[in-house]
Formats: structure tokens, C-alpha cells, sequence
């Protein structure tokens, strides 16, 4: 009967990203969550302290407590988190240009990524799309995370050890635009994210598996790196290749105000400063959400906020390779 | 696991290359299938492997990647030829015409051409067309002849060139893609179809919902949604057969979920799907079945229900398997969520207030999990937040997203100038526990 | 005293499109608004007859009326409205591809557009863009607007004469990209709207005034456009090159749906559909704006609509030539 | 009409080419003018051109477009050899060079090129940039030398170098605008020097406002706004010195307008702009002048006030002179307004109910007016939309509109990554009679 198996939720095997217990345990990844700006990413470990914007944590303190706790360090309170991709993608040690969590989200759904597919992967970066990619196939899939330069591998591969995550995994230092990727017909989908993807692509139709076919995504800042990835898909026989751009906006909540023209005569316009959060008290202060609703006088309304935001990360550029049939 | 040809009583989903539509549709003998003007018989389809078409006179011939490949290495030759340039050395790798510079293929022609009417240029005649049609020429012979026959085709700016072309390709091509459903699929095909009915849910914003909330594999998560199954679909396929998506429904089974059906999913998969009736969830219990009760009276359900309606002599006893299957699948999700093992909330709204659900799952999570609410309407979502602050929950963003497809063409190339861009807003927040609980 | 002069709002010589008077003479061109999406453009005069979707207008109906009055035809309501720029983008009988209004407005305002400017446009096309130029400019300014089709030319001089902005416009019929503007060194903008612009730019160079400089807006669909442009500009010592892109989106306001889980079990999710217009009286439909506000049972709330929406026109790069200034 | 020259006491815009500033300021004799690190003497532009300036040692040397025209071509000479590509025919016409595909001129580097430190490719060390600026090397000149003394410049990837090669110029460009304002300048420099006080109104909307509202010569305006005098100033220039901008203020001067004065409108142009007391309008009629009321504290009209104070002495008469002034116009205005002679009510809420100035203006509007209405709420436009509607209004609209800068460079043409997007909503709508008033 495979209802039983299905909620078992608590395995001795499953990784240290995929697992779901109660209380932290030593050696366990979490997310020391200071502010919204800021979040930490610490292996727990006896003896160590965490040092953050509200003073020091000791590690002894966060054993044995829950998963969401609130703790006193010794400059104000934080939360400790379990991990989740899109926590790790906020708290990781970058060491380039990383891919954000909107681009992240939509690349798996264009690779069709689920428990048990193949991908292929370059540049590693700082692996914040390894992660995910990683966390979407577990626990029968694979990914082979391939970048020039053997420290990013390196790091990703320790990163995928703590986090559980190294049996699905398999970090390569390869050049895929020269030599092509790790493996050859095999993996499900192929993400590209190299300066001249277009050197790749026919690498990528080599690494996806000749019976099921497979999905291709690049990602490129520029739209000259796109019109060359879209000739070479094409001519590497790709089709239904689309390009599409994701720009997220963000917004923010805050109380309204509104006047009529004798108040406004009277009082002028006192709008609500986006800054004039200085009266609050460190306890207020110590997440950054609590602004408008611990005097909820007026009702709450959504503004874009910060006025200035990312409108452009890369293009993705998607397409298909069908399996080869033999004519029939 | 995955299959490799297409069978009989699949769902599929059909396209025309370069088309605008994507159906999903379910195969079965005798089967007419009719998309976009082209029309083939479903018997043709069974037995072949899943991928590219071309349909000449009723019949699927597949086509290989390779075939593609050779024929899109013709048709760049007799470009060549025809933009009258010097051919560029024939010897090079395909790496290097790969990287064959986008404006040396077709020139922006000089600006201030008089157009003249569409017939005077167009010298083959509507019957030779149908004529041609009707002797199996294919789509993409059609088009390379009516090119031809447009005289002033070589005169008229490539903008309009591309537009020539993708009309003529439009009405003629003759290639279908049937492919095994895909989340990502479903998700164009109902946007595109009816935005409306999944309360205008996009792909891109159906990967920030499962990004947000964490889903994978072997975790137990509360879905409720209006979105046709879509996001239950989508946690069900990441959750690979273990773990616990907990889906509340309304009525006595769970209804209007057509993209759960249509995923074609294995039992190991689907035993994650626990359905939960909202009337046992307000109940705070687990209610007997009512018979009386109209069970699922929505269009999706209806080809499942023609299908049990066959077997009507064994129907009895299959029903009361399923039903004793169905109970227990909703005491054990109940149970899950009362003793706090679920770690994830995900409301997809439309008309539902997403508090009201809030106020039914939240306190009942385990300390850490996420939550993450979709609603096209976004005040809906700023009282929600605002209810979320007040019940110990941080990380809260709310974010839309603007998703834009761009045609790229040599000399060609800007966003699509008209596309579906309806979509909604995410609200997403992680549960934290009180000071006073959290010692 | 400026001011009385300032405020004298009914002039003998000003021009149809620019003058506010009460009631409608024959002669005018007015606006008749028969749905949002249907409005159209006429010339009072005894006589005629206007044909819309609800029935037959007579235009003796309309001659000393007052604008904004509501008429009836002979199969409903209709409204007359004075005409405008926007209004008359909205009516004017297409000849080509035109500018909406979104795309004029900002033009407008790239080109530092006010009374008195001297601009050249380039093409003429079906004029929506050369009103809103021309209305901007009046009364001392004047638009040179150029197209290669004389048909088009002749129609747009023959709708400045109906509607009273001849005197401040010449339509000429001219290729810009090779014989150049009209006018050299007199303007203080160019427009472009051409299919290969960077032909023109030099043109533009000469068109505008070398003691005042000017400004450079052009519109092109396709980045490739844009891209030769660019490099166009700056070799002709444009600067402030910048390349911009408005995407405009609408609402519509439908009444919000709000159920609990219990309202939801027992009746549905009776949304309100966006088609149930069925039921309506013709006299509601007569304008598209009352739908929800007949019967406002629930909270007005607003909705991308339609779904599928304009995503891109064209960019608009606008530049700055400064002033052939002596060297001091 | 228009001055040629830059004078004393004029506002005017600064900004540094490149830069990302765009600075509205008075220039007044021995002022010090300050501009992200750059510094010259107002004293030093007065009397000269309006147009770009080469700052060099605090001094301002005019530049002509002829100059910035060679300049560029002996640039482009050395990035043609830099490139290491064959010249390409050197004897072409101006118009066919113009016409050089993008990708002809910088190819995108291969690759996959490992970067190292940015300190140990750079040669130039940071004392001798500081030497040479002192003796009076020129931004470019300076950046030319660096981008000389990066020995890994060319194995970049383009991508880097376009970032380099910027992030040098900014770093060390001398040159700057100086300009007469416009609304177009003005409305960016306040958009992106505190969007909040202005609403978050952007040129473009600002532009779609004027053109809704349908201003031209000759109209007469009803406006209340929230954006520092942007807005009527905009109607004001519309109107070139004939009809009315009737501008509702708070207090007894108009204050928090900025944008009106630094344009420098003569008096002509001016004569149009008619401010009308809230109180007036709230009393239903004219009042007389309370002195005992502080006029406007806000500190756009200290510079303004301050010129006052100079002249005490005449102040008095002078200030009779004015209020006479402002009451005669103000009288003008509320005619115009009870006679219903006016054709536009426009908006721009940032803290206002649109719908409380509905409320006393909408009614005394002529028929067939335009109504638009700004407001960063979707929200408040939603409210103001269903009482517009109860109020015989058609042809109803709601939009916002994204607008986003390219960068467009060969080979690394792309959305600008980050901008200012912050934004409000239009309502626009016409007044029509009612059934029984429209005989």
C-alpha cells in the first residue's frame, strides 16, 4: 500500500536539505534569519559563535531547539530557519554573479525538472541554481554541475556534502564550450549560463539523451548572445525555441493615507516618510515587516518599493530536442 | 517509469509547430484529432514514439532531429542563395556558422517602398494552392513555392518579410508535435485557452509558487486552490511519489483538477495525493460519506465519470474500494496536519479569501514552514500579509512578475507586440514561533 | 494686463481642434462616442446622416447641441464629444500602422514639444502623431511632416484644414532618408518613424536649428533598428543618446469575489465572468464603463484586462544636439 | 523669447555627461558649483552658450557638436586598429558608415577566460591618475591611459570591458551640461532625486497626462496636485501665454512648486498660472488675505522669499502690488470656474482622496470636459473610477505604463539591470449631460 510509505517523513538516508525534523541537531545547515536583508547561512557546531548586525549567537543555544525559534543573541533576537533553496540562494558565500531565486524558479519549470531528471549544468557560479536544480531532482536524479575554475567546483562540492546532497550530485571541471559536458547522451535537460552559449549548444544536444530527448535553457544578459544561441539551437536541430524575459517587481506594504482637502489644509500632506522608521524600537526593527501593522491606523495599501529594482537579469532562451526515431 | 510510444486512452498534448494553440487532449481508437485546421486520426498517433509530425493526408509521419537538422541546412543554402550574397566559406566547422553573425544573413532593405496590394504580388492563385494541397505537397513546400511566386517579395522590407513568411507559414504548416503532458505545457495551455478559470496563473509564476514554498521531494504540504489542479499537479510531480500533498476540495470528491488527471501520473506518484473534503476541514473532523451529496458536477470530471459509468456491474464494489481508499488518504492527511506535519501552505486564489483559509491551516504548521498565497488581486494579498505579520510570520514579500516573449529574428528581433499578459501577485511568508514558544 | 488676455476663451481665428465652444455649429468636426471601443469622427453638415452601431444619427440632430450631450439615434444612445488628440487617434481612418497614444504622449514630451517649437516629422503616415504635434505646438509653432506616399500627405493636409491646423503644419511629400528634411537648420526636433532611421540622422542633423540645437526622438520596432541608430547618432555628435521603451497597461474594474472556505463548499466559485454582459439592457451597454457599478454589491476591484494585451511598439531613442556654439 | 546665454541668477540643469545625477540649481555670481565631485565657478558659464562644457581647473570650455564629431571619429580610428580588424573601406560617405553592422565592430570574446584581481591587471596606479588630473589631464584623456594600462583589457569578455570601460568614465569624466531646464529635465532630476515628494510621477506619465487631459494653447485648466508644481508647470508651458492653469494650493501663496519656478517662464507665459486658495474653494467663495496665516514654510519658496527680503524697504508696496495681483487672478479663476468655463480637471493625488476634489469641481466642469487623475494607489483610482461612473463619465480608462532604458552597445544590448521603476496610475475619463440636461 503505498499511502503508508508516502508520509514517512522522518528517514535516517534523507539529506540534511531534504529532511524534516522537529528540532536541530548538530552539524545540521540553518539559516540564522537576522533581518529580511539579512540571513546567514551556519553549520551548527558546539563550541562555535555566530556573529551578526545583533551581536553574538552561540551555537550551544540553537541545539536542541525548534526549527523556526526566535533567539536571544546579545544585541536583539533572530530566527533560526530550516534551509530551503530559496533561503540558501539569499545566504550563500557568492563568489560571482548568482542567479536569483525568480530566474531560478522559472529555469526549473523550463528544464521540467522533477524527482529523477538528469541536467546538466554550466557555469557552477556560486551554485545558487546547483542548489536548486539539485533540491528539484532528489532523490533519484542527477545533476552534473560543470565550471572553468576548479575552486568554484570545489566549493559547490563541499557545499553539496553539508547539505546532503552529494550522492545526486557530481561537480565537473570542464570547459563545456571546448570539450563538451561530462556526459553524452543521457541528461533531460541542458542550462547554460557561459558568455558565448552559443559555443555549447551543439555540446548540449550531445549530452541529452538520444531516446527521450530533452530540454535546453540559456541564459544571456545580452540580446546579441541570444540571436547567436537561437541560430545554433536551430541548426543543432532544437525546435520550439522561445525566448521569454522574467522581470519581477516587489512591493511593499504601507498604511494609506487619505486626505481631504481641509486636512490637507489644515495639516498639510504628513505622507507616511518610507524612512521614518527611526522612532522604532529595536524590537520592532528586528524584521523588516512589522512597519505598518504595529499601529495599523490607516488602512494598509502595496507600494513598489525600493523605487529602484533589477528590471533585467538575463533573457532565457528555451527549445526542445526531440528523441531520434527511427522512420517508421 | 516514462513510456516511449504513445498509447491508446492517453492524454496527450497536441501543437502545431509555430501555432497558437496547445491542447491537451486524451487519445482514444477512432479519434479525430483536430487542431488548428489540421486534422489526423488518433490511430495513426498509437504505437509511435512521442515528438514531431508531419500529417499528410490523415497519417503521422515522425520526424527525427536529425531530418530537422538536414532540412534547416537546405533552407539556410537557398537563403544564401537568395539574399545574393557571396557564400561565405562552405568549409567552416558548424561551430563557426554557428556563430555567423545575425546581419550578414538578410540586409534591412532600404527604408520607403510603395507597397501595392497584396493580390497584384501574389502570383499563385488560391486553386493552384488547394490543388498542391490536395496532391500531399507539404506545409513547408507550399510556403517555399508561394515565396517564390510573391514577386516583389525581395523588394519589400524584411520586417514585412517576416511577417509574409510567418502567415504563409502559419496557414499551411503541416507539422504537429504530440507530446506527453508536462506541467510546464498545461500551464501555456490553459493560460493561453482560459486565464480565467486558473485565475490567471502563468508558468513563471507557478515555478516562483513551488520556488517560494520549497516543494520536493518526501515533503508534506496543504494546497488549496482554484486553479484547476494546476499547482496540486505540479507539487504531486515534485514530490516523486513520497510525501503528502494535501489537497482540499470541495463537494465529496475532489473536482475540477483536469490537470491532474491529464498528467498520465503512475500509482507510486499519485499515492502522495491525499484529498481532504472542506466540509471535514470546518467540521474539524473526519465526516461519513453522504451519498445524497451531488459528487463533482464540473466539466473536467466528466470523461473520468463516463469511464466508471462502463462498468456499471462492478461499479459497486469498485466504488467501495476506492471510497475506503479515499478515506484513508484524507485521515491520514488530517492527521498530518493535527499532529503539525505539514511544513508547507499554498493557497492559489480566486475567489476564495485567502485568511479564511489562513485561519483553518496556519496554526497548525509545523514552526518554520512556508506559506505562499497566489491572487490576481492584490489587496486580497495585503490583508493577508497583513494577517501574517500578526500571527508570527517573517521573510514576507509580496512580488509580481512580468514574463515577455521576444521574437528573435537576424534584423528582426523585439518582444512579441501583443501577448496574454494577465497574471497575479505572490505572497509569500515563513511561520516563526513566539518568544514564548520558542524555549 | 497679461491676464485678461489670458483667459478670453472664444476667438473668431482660433482653429476647430483648438477652440471651446459651448455648442456645436455646423462645420465642426465632433467626436461621436458610441462604445468605449467604437468612436468615430464626423463633419457636421445638414443633411447627412450618421451610421453606428446603434442605428442612424442625423446630423441636424447635433448642430446646437451642446458637447458632451447624449443624442439618440435610431438604436440607442450615443454621446458627442469634443474632438482631441487622443479622441481623434482613437477615431481617425487608418491608412497606415499608427502611433497610439501612449507612444505620442511620451514623443511629446522627448521633443520638448510646446507652443512654439518648429518639428519635423518623418512619416506622415495616417496623422495621429502629427495632430498631437500639431495641437502642442499651436499657435506659433509649425510642424513640417514628410511621407513618400502623397496620398497620405494629401489626406493629413486635407484633415489639418477640416480641423483648423493648416496654417501651423505643411505635409510635404518627400523621402527623408534621401533628399533630407524640408527645412534645414530651423527646427527644434526631429521625429522618426522609418524603417531604416540611421539613413536619416544625418538629415536630422541639418533639419535642426544650429544656433538652438534640438532633439532626436526615433521610433523603431526592431533593436536592430535601434542599434544601427545609435551608432548613427553619435557619429553625427548626438548625445544623451538614450533608448527607451513604455509598455503600457490597462484595468478594468470588476466587483471582487471574496468567499470562505464555507461559501465556497456550498455555492462554488460563482466568479463573476468577464462575458456575463448578456443580461444587459442595451442601455447599460451603451457605454462599456457601467458593468460593475450597476449593482455594486461587492468592493470594485481592478483586473489586467484584457488579457491579451499590446507588449511592445517600438523603442524610442531620443538624443540632444547641442548648439553649433563658437569656441570662445 | 529664448535667451541664448547663460545668466546670472538663472536656474538651470547641471549634469555630467554619463552621469547619474541631473542637478536643477540657481546660478548666482561666486557660487561654487558641485556636481558628483566635479567643480567649476557659476561665474565662469555666465555669458556663454547653453550647451556641454569641458571642465578644467574649475573652469567651463565650451564644446561644440563639430568637436564631439571629430572626437568620436578619431576614436572610432582607434578602436578599428584596436580591434585588430582590416580598416574597412576608409573612403565611404558618412551615410554608409553610419550603416556598419554592430557586430562588425566588437566581437564577443570567447568564453570561459579565468579573471584575476582588478589591482594586479591595472598598471596605472591610483597616485599617478591623481597626478595626472592635477596636471589637468582631461576625463578621456585619463580614461584612454587606463584602459592602456589594463594589460588584460582585450581578453575580457566585452561584456566586462563595456562595465570597465563605464564604470572609468564616470569615474573621470570632466564634462558637463549645462542646460535650460525643461519639464522633461526637470521631471527626472525630481524622479530620481526623491521620488517620494513627487509622487513617484515619471515623465512619461506626466506626458500621458497632459495628453488625456488634451492641453494646449488656449485652454482652461483646473488643477490640484501633490508633485511640486510639475504638473501645472507642464500645463503652464502648454498653454504658451494664453488660458488658464488654475492651480489650488494650500495656504495663502502657492508653495511646494518648485517646478514652476525654476523654469524661468517670462511673464507672458506666466500670466496663465492662476492660484486659487483651498480655503476659497472650500468656502465657496473669495476670501480676503489673512496675514496673521504663515505663508508657505516648505523650503522651495525660501530661495524665492529670500529675494524678497533684500528689497525691505519696498517690501510693502511691493507686496500689495502682488497680493493685488494674486487676488485679481485668483477672483479670474473662480469665475472661470462658476461659469463653467472650464474644460479639465486634473489630479495628481500623493496623499488626497481624488474623489474629495471630485467632489467640488467635477460638477462646475463644462460638459464634454477631460477628467485625469494621478495617484501611486491603484486603490484610489478604483474608488474615483465607481464615482465617476455615478457621475455621468465615459469613456473610462486605467492604466500605468512600464518604462524601462536600454543600453545599446555593440554586442551588449540589454534592458539597463537595475532602474528606477516606481510608478503611478492614470484615470482619465470624459463628463458627459445627463439625459435630461443634453436638450
Amino acid at each position: 500500500m503505498p499511502v503508508q510509505q508516502a508520509i514517512s517523513v522522518d528517514e535516517k538516508d534523507t539529506a540534511s536539505f531534504l529532511k524534516y525534523d522537529d528540532r536541530i541537531q548538530e552539524g545540521d545547515t540553518v539559516i540564522v534569519y537576522v533581518t529580511y536583508g539579512q540571513t546567514l547561512s551556519i553549520i551548527v557546531k558546539r563550541g562555535q559563535t555566530c556573529m551578526m548586525k545583533y551581536g553574538a549567537l552561540r551555537h550551544e543555544f540553537i541545539i536542541g531547539k525548534r526549527y523556526g525559534c526566535r533567539l536571544s543573541a546579545t544585541a536583539g533576537y533572530v530566527y533560526i530557519l530550516r534551509p530551503s533553496s530559496e533561503l540558501w540562494t539569499r545566504s550563500l558565500p557568492r563568489r560571482t554573479q548568482i542567479l536569483y531565486t525568480a530566474d531560478c524558479a522559472v529555469i526549473l519549470q523550463l528544464l521540467d525538472c522533477k524527482p529523477g531528471s538528469v541536467i546538466c549544468e554550466s557555469g557552477t557560479g556560486s551554485g545558487s541554481l546547483s542548489h536548486a536544480i539539485a533540491m528539484s531532482i532528489a532523490p533519484n536524479g542527477h545533476l552534473y554541475t560543470h565550471d572553468i575554475d576548479e575552486t568554484r567546483t570545489k566549493k559547490v562540492e563541499q557545499e553539496f556534502r553539508e547539505h546532503g546532497l552529494s550522492e545526486i550530485t557530481t561537480p565537473v571541471v570542464q570547459n563545456v564550450c571546448t570539450d563538451g559536458f561530462f556526459v553524452t547522451n543521457s541528461c533531460d535537460g541542458v542550462f547554460l549560463d557561459v558568455p558565448a552559449p552559443w559555443e555549447a549548444i551543439k555540446h548540449a544536444a550531445n549530452a541529452i539523451s538520444r531516446s527521450r530527448g530533452g530540454r535546453l535553457v540559456s541564459f544571456s544578459p545580452c540580446i546579441e548572445q541570444v540571436q547567436r544561441a537561437c541560430l545554433a539551437m536551430r541548426k543543432c536541430g532544437f525546435i520550439q525555441i522561445e525566448t521569454i524575459e522574467v522581470v519581477p517587481t516587489t512591493y511593499k506594504i504601507v498604511s494609506q493615507h487619505r486626505q481631504t482637502l481641509a486636512d490637507f489644509e489644515e495639516a498639510g500632506d504628513a505622507y507616511p516618510k518610507t524612512e521614518d522608521s527611526r522612532r522604532k524600537r529595536k524590537l520592532d526593527a528586528e524584521n523588516g515587516e512589522s512597519l505598518s501593522c504595529q499601529a495599523p491606523i490607516r488602512k494598509g495599501t502595496s507600494i513598489v518599493f525600493p523605487y529602484q529594482q533589477p528590471t533585467h537579469t538575463g533573457y532565457l532562451t528555451h527549445a526542445t530536442l526531440m528523441p531520434e526515431t527511427p522512420d517508421l | 517509469m516514462d513510456q516511449k510510444v504513445i498509447e491508446n486512452g492517453e492524454y496527450l498534448i497536441v501543437q502545431k509547430v509555430d501555432g497558437e494553440q496547445i491542447r491537451v487532449m486524451r487519445f482514444t481508437p477512432k479519434q479525430k484529432i483536430l487542431i488548428e485546421k489540421l486534422k489526423f486520426d488518433a490511430d495513426n498517433a498509437f504505437g509511435k514514439p512521442y515528438g514531431l509530425f508531419e500529417i499528410v493526408g490523415g497519417d503521422c509521419i515522425p520526424m527525427t532531429a536529425q531530418k530537422l537538422r538536414d532540412e534547416i541546412e537546405e533552407q539556410d543554402a537557398a537563403l544564401s542563395v537568395m539574399s545574393k550574397k557571396e557564400d561565405l566559406t562552405t568549409g567552416d566547422s558548424v561551430d563557426s556558422s554557428c556563430e555567423e553573425k545575425p546581419s550578414e544573413r538578410v540586409v534591412i532593405a532600404p527604408s520607403a517602398l510603395k507597397l501595392e496590394p497584396e493580390q497584384k504580388r501574389q502570383k499563385l492563385v488560391q486553386d493552384e494552392v488547394l490543388e498542391m494541397k490536395k496532391q500531399g505537397t507539404t506545409g513547408n513546400e507550399l510556403v517555399a513555392k508561394l515565396v517564390e511566386g510573391s514577386a516583389s517579395f525581395n523588394t519589400r522590407t524584411t520586417y514585412s518579410q517576416s511577417k509574409y513568411i510567418k502567415r504563409k507559414s502559419k496557414k499551411h504548416s503541416d507539422r504537429v508535435l504530440i507530446l506527453r503532458p508536462t506541467i510546464r505545457l498545461l500551464a501555456k495551455s490553459y493560460y493561453m485557452k482560459d486565464p480565467d478559470r486558473i485565475a490567471m496563473l502563468r508558468n513563471d509564476q507557478l515555478g516562483l509558487i513551488l520556488q517560494m514554498a520549497g516543494i520536493h521531494h518526501s515533503k508534506n504540504v496543504i494546497v488549496f486552490e482554484q486553479n484547476l489542479g494546476l499547482i496540486t499537479s505540479a507539487i504531486i510531480e515534485r514530490l516523486g511519489g513520497k510525501g503528502a500533498c494535501i489537497h482540499i476540495h470541495r463537494g465529496a470528491i475532489a473536482q475540477s483538477i483536469p490537470c491532474v488527471h491529464s498528467m498520465n501520473y503512475d500509482e507510486q506518484t499519485l499515492s502522495t495525493f491525499l484529498p481532504v473534503r472542506i466540509g471535514c476541514v470546518l467540521a474539524g473532523k473526519q465526516l461519513p460519506y453522504d451519498n445524497q451529496r451531488k459528487n463533482g458536477t464540473d466539466e473536467e470530471d466528466l470523461d473520468v465519470r463516463a469511464a466508471d459509468v462502463k462498468e456499471l456491474t462492478a461499479e459497486e464494489e469498485e466504488a467501495l474500494v476506492r471510497r475506503n481508499d479515499r478515506l484513508a488518504k484524507e485521515k491520514l492527511a488530517m492527521d498530518l496536519i493535527e499532529n503539525g506535519q505539514t511544513h508547507s501552505l499554498i493557497i492559489g486564489s480566486r475567489t476564495i479569501d485567502p485568511i479564511n483559509v489562513l485561519e483553518q491551516f496556519y496554526h497548525k504548521l509545523a514552526p518554520a514552514s512556508t506559506i505562499v498565497i497566489y491572487s490576481p488581486h492584490l489587496n486580497v494579498l495585503v490583508e493577508s500579509y497583513e494577517w501574517l505579520v500578526k500571527n508570527y510570520a517573517i521573510n514576507l514579500n509580496i512580488t509580481n512578475q512580468m514574463c515577455r516573449v521576444l521574437q528573435v529574428l537576424p534584423d528582426r528581433t523585439h518582444p512579441l507586440m501583443s501577448q496574454h499578459i494577465a497574471g497575479g501577485h505572490i505572497l509569500s511568508a515563513i511561520k516563526v514561533l513566539s518568544a514564548e514558544n520558542s524555549s
